[in-house]
């Protein structure tokens, strides 16, 4: 991150760095919904790297990294939908969210 | 580098921070929002105009109110007894380190062949219209129908049970 | 029904001179065929749309019928003799297939008007006399599938056809007959009339087979390689069949057989009386003016195979050498006789009628053993539509007298009833054969015939002694129903306009249809046989011609004036002892016990059958039973012994090999806890080895 | 200069007043100052129109409620804002104890922010633009949706179960009808090929004789409007849709622990977040600044846009005086089963109008198809209550 850097490698550290938090998160958090949050900042992290590599890589008039992100944004919200929709049914079925307490296959 | 993306980097990191470490989940929530505002600003200087909004469209007007609505109503903001943390985080950290660790080796171990600058390219909605209908028109068509169906498949798990209203 | 499916198929038109009319004939039954399916699916109470339907569709086919006609008419004013046939291939296996097909000729073209023209009038009639009857649509529904069945009969070019409607035909008359299913007596003559045609269709299916294998081909014509055409009549004739006949005559008789079945002769007549059971209009239809007369037509339809190798003679008349002619003739005329005495001690009004229609049959029959097709059809023509009449009007009085059916119970309804009193004299008087009633002109062809006829001689007295006794019972019903004093219980009334007005239509043409064949102007005769004709009286003085017409209406005055002196205006009471049977008590019984016929079959075919029945009922229980039994028991001891091999040895190794796979499976499943940050974990872990794996490899 | 029109130069006299401004200043810093420069203005100009609406809706809604209004603040009580204004500054700004003192304090800053960066996009006069955005309309729909966590965060941090209720309640109703209002929307756009505000503006702005090209005067604008209008209400959070701070349930809903200032400024953001959402109507389906007959011209174009937007704000007021509020499962159910479809049809209908070129029969048949949609989704709607009997599930 000096200044004779290129600006994709500060770009793509603080991508690393954005991943690495939401990773941590989804590791350590026993809250379901915040382990979905750690898994949106890992793909929001993801979708910076696209935008970056569009933006210095060789050929940014094919838009490719450009529509990967955009195609991104659209899954990660169906993805949260959904997960969200899972983690209230899990709630109104066994009254918890915690991670720990959810590691059986019957109701 | 520009202040701007200093300024602009330390609000994702923090927005991130916030949402991996606060006790709160509201306030995780909150900061994660943050974070994904962040993100399109860091988008935006990156010249891609379209994706920045579509970030902010989705992420800050949907995905946010989703959390939050999803923490209301599980009733997971009010702090649990054992702690916010895992019993093992200790193990998820190291590996979270880890990982952090080898992509930034990666990525500092390559920086040297990275381009310095390039123009900035020109991403127009026109542009972007015509790649999604023209090249890009049947993953088009698949995220339409994997939105379809993941809009009914949320309502369909989120949906009481008939007998449990009773 | 195949035909509507020509368009699936490709017709064989060989040449290209078949006409509109022709192609349009299939729809003749296929649209009745067709509604009746559609009534079948509505709902019972939706009488309008079924009854519309039936009639719509039936109409429908009149006017095509008509066209053809008026078709067939045209070609024979211009001197053509049409034939037109559309021919299609059924089954195909390798090289002989299964022709199906449709012909277009005089007989045909008079055939499906009269079905038509007859069905459509009795149609309307049952709208009125069936209007009380919960199963009305269920009762369209037969009706337009027996009309479909029966007119495929009349186009029908090819046997195989004529037998598949004549089946359906058999399966529609069935279900009329027991319509009123609920009444075990119609059940039993339902029964009774399926099986007693049965006993005749096997002799005419076995017909067909023999002639598919000697000639190859069930259509009768097919431009001269047709089974009725030259070539295949004149093989036919050089194979011998055993016993003296030609393989021609063998199959005519099997065939003929057939029509005795359908048509009531001697010895299968016993099913048509019973067949009275059904409601009236059945009667009208079915057992008097059009399947019955199926098996005329049939004989009329395979005339060529029946007279082939007789002699014609000058006049291109048949000289009646042939035997299946001889057959047909002398059972013709002995059914004549045998049903109309049987017919003077009956006292139910149906029956009555029944016995006269299975008489006036035989009479067809001689006819056209006699005198060939013309003369055998024209009767068929007349008769169908004074007995049609006839029954019809038997219906009205019955409807009129509140379900009386016994002739001693009636009486005096002339004035109670005139329209169908009127109507009903009119067709008693054609099928007395009254001059100038239809009926005197055709059944004076085949007396005709009968005595010109000089081979055999005796059915000319049986046929002359049988118009006596038809006068004579014919006026014995009449002046029982209409003449004397009311007998019944309650008040006669006359039927409703939708009853009456077919009644008119159909008298109209019992007293005018003769005049189409008299001997002045015999144009039924010529455009049956393709000659031209013209009105000319000198027909009238044939030589013998003149004494014989005297000679029946003499016969006829007779009859009439006998029955008149023993019952007219008598309105003797049901208990009394009938005229006649005062006077001859033992002939009476005799044949008011239907000449014991029925106790005949009893004694002798059922109660052999019942014996038989026994016998295998027998050898089920005691002998197949006691094999089974047998095969059980091993298969039993088998199992045993199997069972005993899988617990002690199969199972007990599975239970082996399943419990060292369950503790195996004990060790993995520790991995997987349920605990998605544990996986989550593992993968991440996963990652940065693969990851550092990845750099190592490429800085290397 | 001297051969510009008195018109033009009248219509374009804030351009020219700025440039005049700045001109002063050295070259590099001119697009700065040109951008601050309209922020202010724009940051003036609109919380002004707020202290005039207000006083004009409390009269207005004065008269038809048979009522005086505010009548004693200067002439004719024209001063009434002032004083509410003085009124809200002075007043002592509680923040409740247990609230989370942080996020409620956040909320109302986000929000008026959030809608005032919608107004960067929106043209007010001819080249009044302050960001001439390529993604101007989706820039604009990014910003409204920002509104929605304020509006979460006023409620939950309150700790108040009415304050949280009317935000569920908000939020759910905003969600819903966003749907609707981006659809309807995405209909101008598919006819006019851009996202630019400016690009919408100047495709109405042309003229058959002397009547303009308005996309409200075609079948699938007037459709895309009505729904649009309906959707815009309820995102207003304003009668008959207002349940989120329905008094008579919840008090004044998410911001029911706000006082001071900080009601003050969720008063603001409302009629911002009005002021826009009606501004963005009459850009994409009533020409925005162009003049409603081309013999008009010589009216300065901001005139028109202002005008424009002002009579959208009267019928937002006079909706009030009028219309009783829904039910919440009415009004869910009024979003999903009927205005949803129906955007969803005209869509449909709008890409048909698109290929379809010219001639008489797409308006024949746009209509029919549009009418009788609706007739039939309307009747059936009502026929069978589709509108549903009253479900509990949005207020456990």
């Amino acid at each position: 991150m000096t200044g004779s850097a290129s600006p994709l490698a500060a770009y793509l550290l603080v991508a690393a760095l954005l991943f690495a938090i939401g990773l941590a998160g989804a590791l350590t958090r026993r809250n379901a919904i915040l382990v979905l949050i750690g898994i949106e900042l890992m793909l929001n992290a993801a979708n910076l790297n696209f935008i970056a590599f569009w933006r210095y890589g060789p050929h940014p008039e094919a838009l490719t990294g450009m529509m990967f992100a955009i195609f991104s944004i659209a899954v990660a919200a169906a993805e949260a939908a959904v997960g969200l929709g899972l983690v209230i049914a899990i709630y109104r079925h066994a009254r918890t969210t915690d991670l720990d307490q959810m590691n059986r296959m019957k109701g | 580098m520009s202040v701007v993306f200093y300024a602009l980097a330390a609000l994702t990191v923090a927005g991130g921070l916030g949402a991996v470490l606060l006790k709160n989940t509201v306030h995780a929530a909150l900061a994660v929002a943050v974070a994904f505002a962040g993100l399109a600003l860091l988008f935006l200087s990156l010249d891609a105009q379209f994706a920045g909004f579509a970030q902010i469209l989705v992420y800050v007007g949907a995905v946010a109110i989703l959390v939050v609505f999803a923490i209301l109503l599980t009733r997971a903001s009010e702090t649990p007894a054992g702690g916010v943390f895992s019993s093992s985080w200790l193990a998820g950290l190291a590996i979270a380190a880890g990982v952090f660790a080898v992509l930034g080796w990666a990525v500092l171990g390559s920086a040297q062949a990275l381009p310095l600058s390039a123009v900035a390219p020109s991403a127009t909605v026109h542009d972007i219209g015509v790649a999604l209908v023209g090249r890009y028109v049947l993953p088009l068509e698949i995220v339409a129908l994997l939105l379809t169906a993941a809009t009914i498949g949320a309502v369909i798990v989120a949906l009481h049970e008939k007998e449990r209203t009773r | 029904m195949l035909m509507q499916d020509v368009g699936t198929f490709h017709p064989q038109i060989a040449g290209s001179s078949v006409s509109t009319a022709a192609h349009l004939l299939g729809l003749i039954p296929a649209v009745p065929m067709v509604a009746a399916g559609v009534i079948a699916l509505l709902k019972q109470p939706r009488r309008k749309p079924a009854a519309a339907l039936a009639i719509g569709s039936l109409g429908f086919s009149l006017l095509i019928a008509l066209y053809a006609f008026a078709h067939v008419v045209a070609d024979w004013a211009s001197g053509i003799a049409t034939r037109e046939v559309v021919n299609f291939t059924w089954i195909q296996t390798g090289a002989s297939s299964v022709d199906l097909g449709w012909v277009l000729d005089p007989l045909s073209a008079v055939m499906m008007v009269m079905v038509c023209f007859v069905g459509l009038l009795i149609f309307i009639y049952s709208v009125g006399y069936m209007e009380h009857d919960e199963n009305f649509t269920r009762f369209f529904c037969f009706l337009a599938l027996f009309a479909g069945a029966m007119l495929g009969v009349v186009i029908a070019n090819s046997l195989l056809l004529l037998f598949m409607c004549w089946e359906l035909v058999g399966l529609t008359s069935y279900l009329l007959i027991g319509f009123w299913y609920h009444k075990p007596s119609a059940a039993a003559a339902a029964k009774k009339a399926f099986l007693t045609t049965r006993v005749g269709d096997i002799f005419f299916f076995l017909g067909i087979v023999w002639l598919f294998n000697a000639t190859g081909t069930l259509l009768f014509y097919n431009h001269g390689s047709g089974s009725m055409e030259g070539l295949a009549l004149a093989n036919l004739l050089t194979q011998h069949a055993g016993l003296g006949l030609t393989a021609a005559a063998a199959i005519a008789l099997l065939i003929f057989a057939g029509a005795v079945g359908k048509s009531g002769q001697l010895p299968l007549h016993v099913w048509l009386p019973d067949a009275m059971e059904g409601p009236t209009p059945v009667s009208a239809l079915i057992h008097a003016a059009t399947m019955v007369a199926a098996g005329v037509y049939l004989v009329a339809r395979v005339y060529p195979l029946m007279s082939a190798g007789a002699l014609l003679g000058s006049g291109g008349e048949i000289a009646g050498t042939t035997t299946p002619l001889i057959v047909v003739t002398w059972i013709g005329s002995a059914t004549a006789v045998f049903a109309a005495l049987i017919a003077i001690a009956q006292n139910d009004i149906k029956r009555i009628l029944a016995y006269s229609t299975v008489s006036q049959l035989g009479y067809m029959m001689a006819g056209l053993g006699l005198g060939g097709v013309a003369v055998g059809m024209f009767h068929l023509i007349t008769h169908a539509f004074f007995k049609a009449l006839l029954f019809m009007g038997s219906g009205s009085v019955i409807h009129g007298c509140h379900e009386e059916q016994d002739v001693r119970r009636m009486g005096g309804l002339k004035s109670a009833m005139p329209v169908t009193f009127l109507t009903y004299a009119a067709g008693m008087l054609a099928l007395a054969g009254l001059i100038p009633f239809a009926g005197f002109w055709s059944k004076d062809g085949i007396l005709e015939a009968a005595h010109s006829s000089g081979f055999i001689k005796g059915p000319y007295y049986l046929l002359v002694f049988g118009a006596l006794l038809t006068a004579f019972y014919m006026m014995r019903q009449v002046s029982y129903v209409f003449f004397g004093k009311w007998r019944g219980h309650g008040h006669p009334h006359e039927s409703p306009k939708v009853m009456t007005v077919p009644l008119l239509i159909l008298a109209f043409f019992a007293v005018t249809l003769g005049f189409l064949g008299t001997p002045a102007w015999p144009w039924f005769r010529g455009f049956l046989e393709g000659r031209a004709v013209r009105f000319d009286l000198a027909g009238f003085s044939e030589p013998g011609l003149g004494m014989l017409m005297l000679g029946s209406t003499a016969v006829v005055l007779l009859g009439l004036g006998i029955g008149w002196a023993l019952y007219g205006n008598k309105s003797p009471q049901p208990e009394e002892p009938d005229a006649l049977e005062r006077a001859v008590p033992w002939a009476w019984a005799a044949l008011r016990d239907r000449l014991y016929v029925d106790e005949f079959y009893g004694v002798t075919f059922i109660a052999f059958y019942g014996w038989w029945a026994r016998v295998a009922d027998w050898l089920d229980r005691r002998v197949w039973g006691g094999i089974v039994a047998l095969v059980t028991r091993l298969f039993g001891l088998w199992a045993q012994l199997n069972r005993w091999l899988d617990n002690e040895w199969i199972n007990g190794g599975f239970d082996k090999a399943c419990e060292e796979l369950s503790s195996g499976g004990g060790l993995l499943a520790r991995a997987q806890n349920g605990r998605v940050q544990i996986y989550l974990r593992v993968l991440a872990a996963a990652v940065i080895a693969l990851a550092i794996i990845l750099i190592w490899s490429s800085r290397a | 200069m001297a051969t510009t029109p008195i018109s033009v130069t009248v219509d374009q006299i804030f351009i020219l007043l700025r440039d005049w401004l700045t001109h002063f200043l050295p070259e590099t810093l001119r697009p700065f100052a040109n951008v601050v420069l309209g922020v202010v203005a724009i940051a003036c100009v609109f919380p002004g129109l707020f202290a005039l609406t207000t006083v004009f809706e409390r009269k207005g809604l004065g008269r038809m409620q048979n009522r005086l209004g505010p009548n004693r603040v200067g002439p004719f009580g024209f001063f009434q804002p002032i004083a509410d204004g003085i009124k809200s500054l002075t007043k002592e700004d509680i923040v409740p104890l247990n609230a989370d003192a942080v996020v409620h304090f956040l909320a109302p800053l986000l929000l008026v922010v959030a809608v005032f960066m919608g107004f960067a996009v929106l043209p007010v006069g001819r080249n009044m633009v302050l960001v001439d955005m390529d993604a101007g309309l989706l820039f604009f729909f990014a910003m409204g949706a920002s509104t929605e966590l304020s509006i979460f965060m006023a409620g939950w941090s309150s700790r108040n179960k009415y304050s949280i209720l009317g935000a569920m309640r908000a939020i759910a109703q905003m969600i819903s009808y966003e749907v609707p209002l981006l659809l309807s929307s995405v209909t101008v756009v598919m006819i006019t090929g851009s996202l630019s505000l400016t690009r919408i503006v100047e495709a109405q702005n042309q003229y058959t004789g002397i009547f303009p090209h308005w996309y409200v005067f075609t079948p699938w604008g007037l459709a895309s409007f009505l729904m649009f209008a309906i959707a815009a209400t309820a995102e207003t959070n304003r009668t008959p849709f207002d349940l989120p701070e329905g008094e008579s349930e919840l008090v004044a809903g998410y911001f029911t622990e706000y006082s001071g200032f900080k009601f003050a400024l969720f008063f603001l953001g409302e009629y911002l977040g009005m002021f826009s959402i009606a501004g963005l109507g009459a850009t994409l389906f009533w020409g925005g600044w162009s003049a409603p007959l081309s013999i008009l011209n010589f009216v300065p174009s901001w005139i028109w846009f202002f005008s424009k937007d002002m009579a959208a704000i009267f019928v937002f007021i006079w909706m009030r005086g009028t219309l009783p509020r829904l039910r919440q499962d009415q009004l869910m159910n009024f979003a999903w089963k009927f205005v949803l479809p129906f955007t969803l049809l005209n869509l449909m209908v709008t890409a048909l109008w698109r290929f379809m070129e010219g001639g008489w029969l797409r308006w024949v048949v746009c209509s029919v198809i549009l009418a009788g949609a609706y007739v039939l989704m309307g009747r059936t709607a009502m026929h069978r209550k589709h509108f549903g009997p009253r479900s509990y599930r949005y207020a456990e």
